[in-house]
């Protein structure tokens, strides 16, 4: 039977890669939204 | 009635072209003949254990038929764009005329196969039926789904740059389940003695098969046309 | 006259980037040869493929008029005879077979005698009627393939390069018919041979 | 970027961090399962359910496209398939990390694995036949023609395959007779339904973004001729 800290990490590292998609996906918004502008 | 005409002239263009160059007959017949016998020859009637018998005579069966299908059905519509007769025909003929003919022409073409690889295969591998009408029921039920998946997935590798890679890759996972069903019902027919027990695959390969007629009715002149 | 006159305009068809036409409009007559010319690759087959429906403009419109009245896309096929070098016949089938075939699935029931007649009538030989068109030379197999475009008299004759293969007899031969069918249809020729440009009643000119 | 827009993807940023923090302290785990294994269903469900949204996005798109001949339309499909084939894979993926705890192998072909193998095989099959035609409008409705009929023939896999045989797989939420029936724990089904909709929003947010980009594409195409 896993510890709770042990469940603690995994949830952390989940909501670790939870920031890193959204931050990938937030810069790759930006960048649209400058492309937009950009294109007529 | 003129498209049921119209259907059968198509048929009959086909079988004529057929019986003079024998190019499908040949690759589907040899395709399943060599097959055929590379398995029997590993496997033979008495490699296998009694009771897995009808698990693996079935589902090797419906490989073979399959794999052989595919050389020779996605021939109907890919000769048609490499002899450049497929505008001619797009031109002379309504597209429901032209599905029906290439679809009649492989339902023939695979009746035919499975008319002549059957019992080399009951010969060849052992392969025991209890009840045959049933198998025959299998067997045509099988030849009409495959068909009409296979003349579909045809008419559109053919407008792509048709290969007969493309034709396995998307026919796969169309035909899969109804290969499932199909395995399953060659088994019951090879097991149980009752007509009674195949319904249940029986109905799911003939309800796939009419989705799938239905459904090409609506698809196929987008596919001919564009 | 009856007949039917083919009207299109503003076509244009792009190939991914590739622009092939841009903005072409006019209109073929019943009674009239229609001349498309222009340099290679200027998009006469591309304009006739469309004319017969074969391909989508990626804009305009093409509508086939009999009587004042449109003819709906599905029904083209039961006015329209065309000849192009992309389109063949099948090479297993003799002349005769492949003239059945093509009549039989537009829902005509045609005598043998009449599918030979218009054989005939392009030049060909009672002996080659039965032979499969693989043997065939190459002019022979362009009067085949015009034989196809002919045979279910159609009111729109899409001719594209027609010629081609063709020897000089077989020219002046194309041109008696060019001239006796612009009587009863509707004649849209594509090529850059001047002796063919001269056919026309009307030239369109497609630029590069 | 508009304030609505800002405002949104805040809370699906903390909606996300609250699923995942619920998932993992808020829901009690699930009798009958090894350890903590039954937390994964949190993500599995939500994956496998964006997957055959996906899957229903491309259709609808598929249709639009053969009714319209919109080429943006046809990469709406194309987008809804790309984004189909990656949460196929990580369902795949979470499945198979559950079954090795649960019954000690990978792939046990399960009626519903050999499902999501065929939504995979469908969607690989549906990329290998764009990449197989040049013209831009063929292969919108080649495309779209075998989205179509592949999408009919699914149902049976879906519904019919797991009535025949027999599956170790637990229920679903729509179970064998058709009907919702839950038996979870309250807290466990409110956290999963909470995951579903964050995972509905994620794929929107994705899909927004690639239809975007091919609007983007197909207007200096048009530009650039």
């Amino acid at each position: 039977m896993p510890a709770p800290e042990s469940l603690f990490w995994v949830a952390a590292v989940t909501i670790g890669i939870w920031i890193g998609i959204f931050l990938y996906c937030l810069s790759l918004e930006r960048r649209l939204s400058k492309l937009e502008e950009e294109t007529p | 009635m003129n498209l049921l005409i119209e259907s059968f002239t198509i048929l009959r263009k086909e079988l004529t072209s057929e019986l003079r160059s024998r190019v499908a007959v040949s690759s589907v017949g040899l395709f399943a003949l060599t097959t055929l016998v590379a398995v029997a020859y590993q496997i033979g009637p008495y490699r296998i254990h009694e009771q897995d018998r009808p698990h693996l005579h079935a589902a090797l069966l419906w490989i073979i038929v399959f794999f052989a299908a595919s050389s020779g059905l996605p021939r109907v519509f890919v000769k048609e764009e490499d002899a450049h007769t497929a505008k001619s025909l797009r031109l002379a003929a309504r597209p429901g005329a032209v599905f029906a003919g290439k679809f009649l022409f492989n339902l023939v073409l695979l009746l035919g196969l499975e008319a002549f690889l059957v019992p080399l295969f009951a010969v060849f591998m052992g392969f025991s039926v209890a009840n045959l009408p049933a198998l025959v029921l299998v067997l045509v039920a099988g030849a009409l789904g495959l068909a009409s998946s296979a003349t579909m997935v045809a008419a559109i590798i053919s407008r792509a740059t048709g290969s007969a890679t493309l034709f396995v890759v998307l026919s796969v996972p169309l035909v899969l389940p109804m290969l499932v069903f199909l395995i399953q019902g060659t088994r019951t027919a090879a097991t149980v003695p009752e007509l009674s027990a195949l319904l249940p695959s029986l109905r799911a390969v003939v309800s796939l098969t009419g989705v799938t007629l239905v459904s090409s009715a609506f698809l196929f002149p987008v596919v001919w046309h564009d | 006259m009856a007949g039917v006159e083919v009207r299109f305009s503003g076509l244009s068809k792009r190939f991914g980037r590739r622009a092939v036409l841009r903005n072409v409009s006019g209109t073929a007559r019943p009674g009239e040869v229609l001349v498309v010319t222009g340099p290679n690759g200027s998009g006469k087959s591309t304009l006739l493929n469309i004319l017969g429906g074969l391909l989508r403009p990626s804009q305009g419109e093409v509508a086939y008029l009999a009587d004042g009245r449109t003819v709906p896309k599905e029904e083209w096929h039961r006015h329209l005879g065309v000849c192009a070098p992309d389109l063949s016949v099948y090479e297993e089938l003799s002349a005769v077979e492949n003239l059945r075939f093509f009549t039989q699935v537009r829902g005509l029931r045609l005598h043998d005698r009449e599918l030979a007649a218009v054989l005939e009538q392009l030049g060909l030989k009672g002996s080659d009627f039965f032979r499969p068109v693989k043997q065939f030379s190459s002019g022979m197999l362009q009067r085949v393939k015009l034989a196809q475009a002919l045979v279910h008299r159609p009111e729109v004759l899409l001719l594209d390069e027609p010629s081609s293969n063709l020897d000089e007899a077989g020219h002046n031969l194309l041109k008696e018919l060019v001239m006796a069918w612009r009587a009863q249809a509707t004649v849209v020729v594509a090529t850059n041979d001047p002796r063919e440009v001269a056919w026309g009643d009307q030239v369109l000119e497609l630029a590069h | 970027m508009t304030k609505t827009k800002k405002a949104s993807l805040a809370l699906l940023f903390l909606w996300f961090c609250v699923v995942i923090w619920a998932a993992f302290f808020y829901a009690p785990k699930a009798a009958g399962f090894k350890g903590e294994s039954s937390r994964i269903v949190f993500f599995h469900v939500p994956q496998a359910w964006v997957a055959v949204l996906a899957f229903c996005v491309n259709l609808v798109a598929s249709l639009r496209y053969l009714r319209h001949r919109n080429l943006l339309d046809d990469a709406r499909a194309a987008a809804a398939a790309r984004l189909g084939l990656l949460f196929a894979v990580l369902a795949t993926v979470s499945g198979s990390l559950f079954a090795k705890v649960m019954w000690g192998s990978f792939w046990n072909w399960d009626p519903r694995e050999v499902s999501i193998a065929i939504l995979l095989l469908i969607y690989a099959a549906y990329f290998a036949l764009r990449q197989a035609v040049s013209d831009p409008e063929r292969r919108g409705s080649l495309a779209a023609a075998y989205a179509i009929l592949a999408f009919v023939t699914m149902p049976f896999l879906v519904f019919v395959v797991p009535r025949i045989y027999w599956s170790l797989h637990p229920d679903t939420i729509i179970s064998a007779q058709g009907s919702v029936k839950v038996q979870m724990h309250p807290r466990m089904f409110q956290v999963l339904v909470g995951s579903l909709l964050g995972f509905t929003g994620l794929f929107w947010w994705l899909y927004s973004l690639e239809v975007r980009l091919s609007r983007l594409r197909l207007r200096r195409e048009e530009g650039g001729e």
